[in-house]
């Protein structure tokens, strides 16, 4: 069992990629996975998390994730935000990262994560699709961690956002996964 | 379906337990008269649940239901809806409610049903307050009358349902009187043949709640058009039409005089009253005819 | 229609049918209510219809080609005096029930 | 076929394939999203049904059951203050036998104003004659949705259902469900055919007529034994879908029960929380289990009975707060149907408002239930993951 914890803005479309997550996994890998989202008044800029469970067996565990194994996170100014992303985390959690500015990475490092990929998402997804909405690009850094493959991410990205917009948000996924660094 | 009991000419039964002198049963079979029998109706409870009878017996022989007091306009829109789906674009859904179901608890339903356009007939039987409950007032109760909410009177005057339809650009709606049944029923033929909601507005004289003569229903229902209280009018496809206009008002005195819920306005009260009339009167003939 | 309705209701079967419906076409004996009744002058009476027309419970029947051409059905009557108030020959009088003609 | 759905599109899902004729729905947050893909499959022709874009839930639902009298598939779905401006028509659809099925999403009802989960919204429409079917995951959603319909119009029963998901919890929660082919379910669930009352003017009868005090307990003692009759018809309608599908639905789903010590009773998508609870602590060796209640409405007395009847301790979790009752509703039944046994029946509430019912709170359950079974303590909490001095938690300063 892998306990993810994805936080963003509203807008981001974090929601989204925790449909994408979960959509490679039981569709495309045989697996299973539970998301379950953590927004209210919606509105656009304010801090949101999904958590998400990922099972080989069907997924019975019905609330939020504690104790992330990996965390994500599509915005790297949420922890100006009264954000606390590394709550719950253990040794062996692992951090997803969208940037690759020294001076965030610095801040990050900090936390204790076990590991830190990282990757400038949403550049990657501007220069793709032409829209900097980082949730298709971020699941090909989420890949490399392991916990998801990247064909069936570039799937489930096609899946989720429908041909046309998906094959861009796929190509994004693939970049991404190969730009991405670890530290 | 049903087991008939009792011979009778035409849908609604002669046996009908409302009051002597009743101007809503004469509404309501000059309703069933146009209509026919290819029509559901809903009738929330009121004084035209009486018309429905109790128990397993009923005196309506057409298909129909009795809805709750706020939701006759939506009820009806779910049977439209139904019908719709199954292709029946001839029977006629008619919504028959008073005045409390419809410009006070049932106003939010009505308006939604005609801002959707669903294909409904709506008809308003305005008997001028909760008749079927004691007497309460309700909004459509006119201005200085007594009640048993308001017995001093109320001091406000009465909610305009044509001119709020109107503000939703109805396809058709329509005012009538008692007095004049060939203009009520070639009404109610108009408003059938609307494709999209139609809503028509009776004055009912009620002996009972205004404490009149029963056998001056319609000499009320009169006096009410020729004093100005009511307008006879009719809105189709955004034009006006005014259906009758007495050449002089005649004095409040000929309505109020007949009606025990007038008792006690004093000659001053009377005076203010004729004034509000008149204007209302003269504002809304300006109003519709500009 | 009456016909076919009175027809279809010899054919009716029993069964069950669940909640508040009502399937007997019926009425009461609203004349039983009356304090008074109209009585017509048939040789004033111009058939003219009006009575009929504003009868609230429907009781009325013109028969042009009869001596006594308003026919009242008693037994629905509520005697409201609407038909006497409206005659416009006022050849409809309203006399208190059980009273000699 | 596999497809990736949350529970508010399992439900439109199930509504489609159950060919719903006529839909009257009003947005509410959590529900919003099935009214959107309602009418977002109606206006695409996906799915051949007439949407009524209706100003309130109280005409959503007058809207459907006049509809459903006049021989369509009524469909609505609601949720929280939604579901409580319904309750005059809730009442009035089971009255008059109109069998409609609504998904409801819980959440608190206002106020204090929350858009999260808690039952109150459903539990406060308990008595007044409809079914109710509390789900565990999106699954449960689309699978209790299809075979309510089956159960609702069955020609003995004819009495609405509610379809009960947690707010976000299941409403928002991505799963993966296997949805089932339109044929079967046409082959399940045949064409809505009226038999009982019915607008139709050429075959008139006025429904819903004052009865007075003469028929209004004959007709109230209708629907009691509606009521009475549904577990046989829920009994058929599932063995009939487990045989078709190949899934097995339940009235009520005994999990690890047999040896255990202490069992807790429970509803909603906590149920799976809990069993996850149940494996953990049964590779620890405690002895514990599990009653998840399906059938809220009508309520499973014997079922649960003859789970039950051997245990000695047993919990019961609440996700509502019944104030002024000595015991909250679902306790309350399981009290009743386990009188006569000397079950020790413990009443837990949590989870309002959304607040989250995460394992560490069961487990703590567990612990407590065990502690009093083995008669190292007596008390236990009512009030679970209750913050310290709740009293004070609008401590202001004034000017005095």
């Amino acid at each position: 069992m892998i306990k993810l914890k994805f936080y963003g803005l509203g807008g981001q479309g974090v929601v989204t990629a925790s449909k994408i997550l979960s959509t490679a996994v039981s569709l495309y890998e045989g697996r299973y996975a539970i998301t379950v989202p953590s927004y209210g008044y919606e509105r656009r800029g304010a801090p949101v998390n999904t958590s998400i469970v990922v099972d080989d067996e069907p997924v019975l565990v019905n609330c939020f994730v504690y104790e992330p194994d990996i965390v994500v996170v599509f915005d790297a100014s949420i922890i100006e935000k009264n954000v606390n992303i590394s709550e719950g985390i253990h040794k062996d959690s692992i951090l997803v990262l969208n940037t690759e500015k020294a001076s965030v990475l610095d801040k990050y490092s900090k936390f204790g994560f076990k590991e830190i990929f990282y990757a400038d998402g949403t550049e990657i997804a501007h220069e793709i699709t032409g829209v900097a909405v980082p949730n298709g690009s971020m699941m090909g850094v989420l890949a490399k961690t392991g916990v998801v493959g990247i064909d069936s991410a570039e799937k489930a990205v096609e899946e989720v956002f429908g041909k046309k917009v998906g094959e861009l948000n796929a190509k994004a996924a693939r970049k991404a996964y190969e730009a991405t660094k670890k530290m | 379906m049903y087991e008939i009991i009792k011979d009778s000419k035409g849908t609604l039964n002669h046996g009908i337990s409302a009051c002597a002198g009743c101007g809503m049963e004469l509404l309501a079979r000059c309703v069933f008269d146009v209509l026919g029998e290819d029509i559901i109706i809903v009738i929330p409870p009121g004084c035209a649940a009486l018309l429905t009878g109790m128990g397993a017996e009923c005196g309506i022989k057409a298909a129909g239901m009795m809805c709750n007091l706020e939701n006759t306009a939506s009820t009806c829109s779910g049977i439209r809806a139904s019908l719709d789906s199954q292709g029946n674009d001839h029977t006629t859904v008619v919504g028959f409610a008073g005045d409390g179901g419809t410009l006070d608890i049932g106003l939010q339903s009505l308006s939604g049903m005609i801002e959707r356009g669903d294909k409904v007939l709506y008809i308003c039987y305005d008997n001028e307050a909760y008749m079927n409950t004691g007497i309460q007032s309700s909004s459509a109760t006119p201005f200085l009358a007594s009640t048993t909410t308001q017995p001093a009177g109320k001091p406000t005057v009465k909610k305009d349902l044509v001119g709020i339809a109107m503000a939703h650009d109805i396809p058709y709606a329509a005012t009538a009187s008692l007095h004049n049944i060939a203009d009520l029923k070639k009404k109610i033929q108009k408003a059938k043949d609307t494709d999209g909601p139609s809503l028509i507005h009776v004055l009912i004289p009620c002996p009972t709640g205004w404490r009149s003569d029963p056998a001056d229903t319609i000499t009320l229902a009169r006096a009410a058009v020729n004093t100005g209280v009511w307008v006879l009018y009719e809105y189709e496809n955004g034009e006006v039409t005014v259906n009758y206009k007495p050449k002089e008002l005649k004095p409040i005195e000929e309505y109020i005089s007949l009606q025990g819920r007038f008792k006690k306005v004093t000659e001053e009260e009377k005076a203010q009253m004729q004034k509000i009339v008149k204007q209302s009167y003269e504002r809304k003939i300006a109003k519709l005819e500009k | 229609m009456q016909k076919q309705q009175e027809k279809h209701t010899k054919q009716l079967k029993k069964c069950r049918v669940l909640g508040p419906v009502a399937t007997k076409f019926t009425g009461g004996n609203t004349g039983s209510w009356r304090l008074e009744r109209p009585v017509v002058n048939f040789d004033a009476c111009i058939k003219c219809g009006t009575c009929a027309m504003y009868c609230p419970t429907d009781v009325i029947e013109i028969d042009k080609n009869a001596k006594e051409c308003v026919k009242i059905d008693y037994y629905y009557c509520k005697g409201c005096g609407i038909c006497a108030k409206e005659c416009p020959k006022k050849c409809i009088s309203i006399v208190p029930e059980r009273s000699e003609e | 076929m596999y497809k990736m759905l949350d529970g508010n599109t399992a439900a439109v899902e199930a509504m489609k394939l159950a060919r719903v004729d006529v839909i009257a729905a009003y947005p509410i947050t959590p529900q919003s999203t099935i009214s959107e893909k309602l009418s977002e499959i109606v206006a695409s022709g996906e799915m051949k049904a007439k949407y009524i874009r209706v100003e309130s839930e109280h005409t959503a639902m007058s809207a459907c059951i006049g509809a459903s009298l006049t021989g369509s598939r009524a469909g609505t779905a609601t949720s929280s203050n939604g579901l409580a401006l319904m309750n005059e028509m809730i009442v009035a659809a089971a009255g008059i036998r109109a069998p409609i099925v609504m998904p409801v999403v819980n959440r608190a009802i206002a106020t204090p104003w929350s858009l999260w989960c808690e039952h109150m919204d459903t539990m406060s429409q308990r008595d007044l004659g409809w079914m109710q079917f509390f789900t565990q995951n999106c699954q449960d959603v689309l699978d209790y949705t299809i075979a309510a319909y089956k159960i609702a119009e069955n020609k003995d029963i004819m009495t609405p259902a509610m379809v009960c998901l947690d707010g976000f919890f299941l409403s928002h929660s991505m799963q993966k469900i296997n949805v089932p082919a339109q044929e079967d379910v046409d082959k399940f669930l045949p064409q809505y055919e009226l038999t009982n009352s019915y607008l139709n003017p050429q075959d008139p009868m006025f429904v819903s007529n004052v009865v007075g005090m003469n028929d209004y307990t004959e007709v109230k003692y209708q629907q009691k034994v509606a009521m009475d009759n549904a577990f046989d018809v829920i009994e058929n309608v599932f063995g009939e879908f487990y045989a078709k599908f190949g899934r097995k639905l339940n009235i009520i789903e005994e999990y690890k029960t047999e040896d255990a010590d202490v069992v807790l009773v429970c509803m909603g998508s906590m149920t799976g929380t809990v069993k996850y609870v149940v494996d953990k602590m049964r590779a620890k060796g405690k002895k514990v289990g599990m009653v998840k209640l399906v059938v809220f409405r009508p309520f499973p007395y014997k079922y649960i009975y003859e789970a039950l009847k051997d245990k000695k301790v047993i919990g019961v979790f609440d996700r509502n707060s019944c104030l002024g009752g000595q015991y909250p509703p679902v306790c309350t039944e399981v009290i009743a149907a386990l009188k006569g046994t000397d079950a020790d029946i413990r009443d837990y509430v949590g989870g309002l408002g959304g607040r989250d019912v995460n394992p560490s709170n069961i487990e703590k359950i567990f612990n407590e239930l065990l502690d009093i079974h083995s008669g190292k303590s007596y008390k236990h909490t009512n009030w679970i993951d209750l913050k310290e001095n709740p009293m004070d938690s609008r401590e202001v300063f004034k000017y005095v």
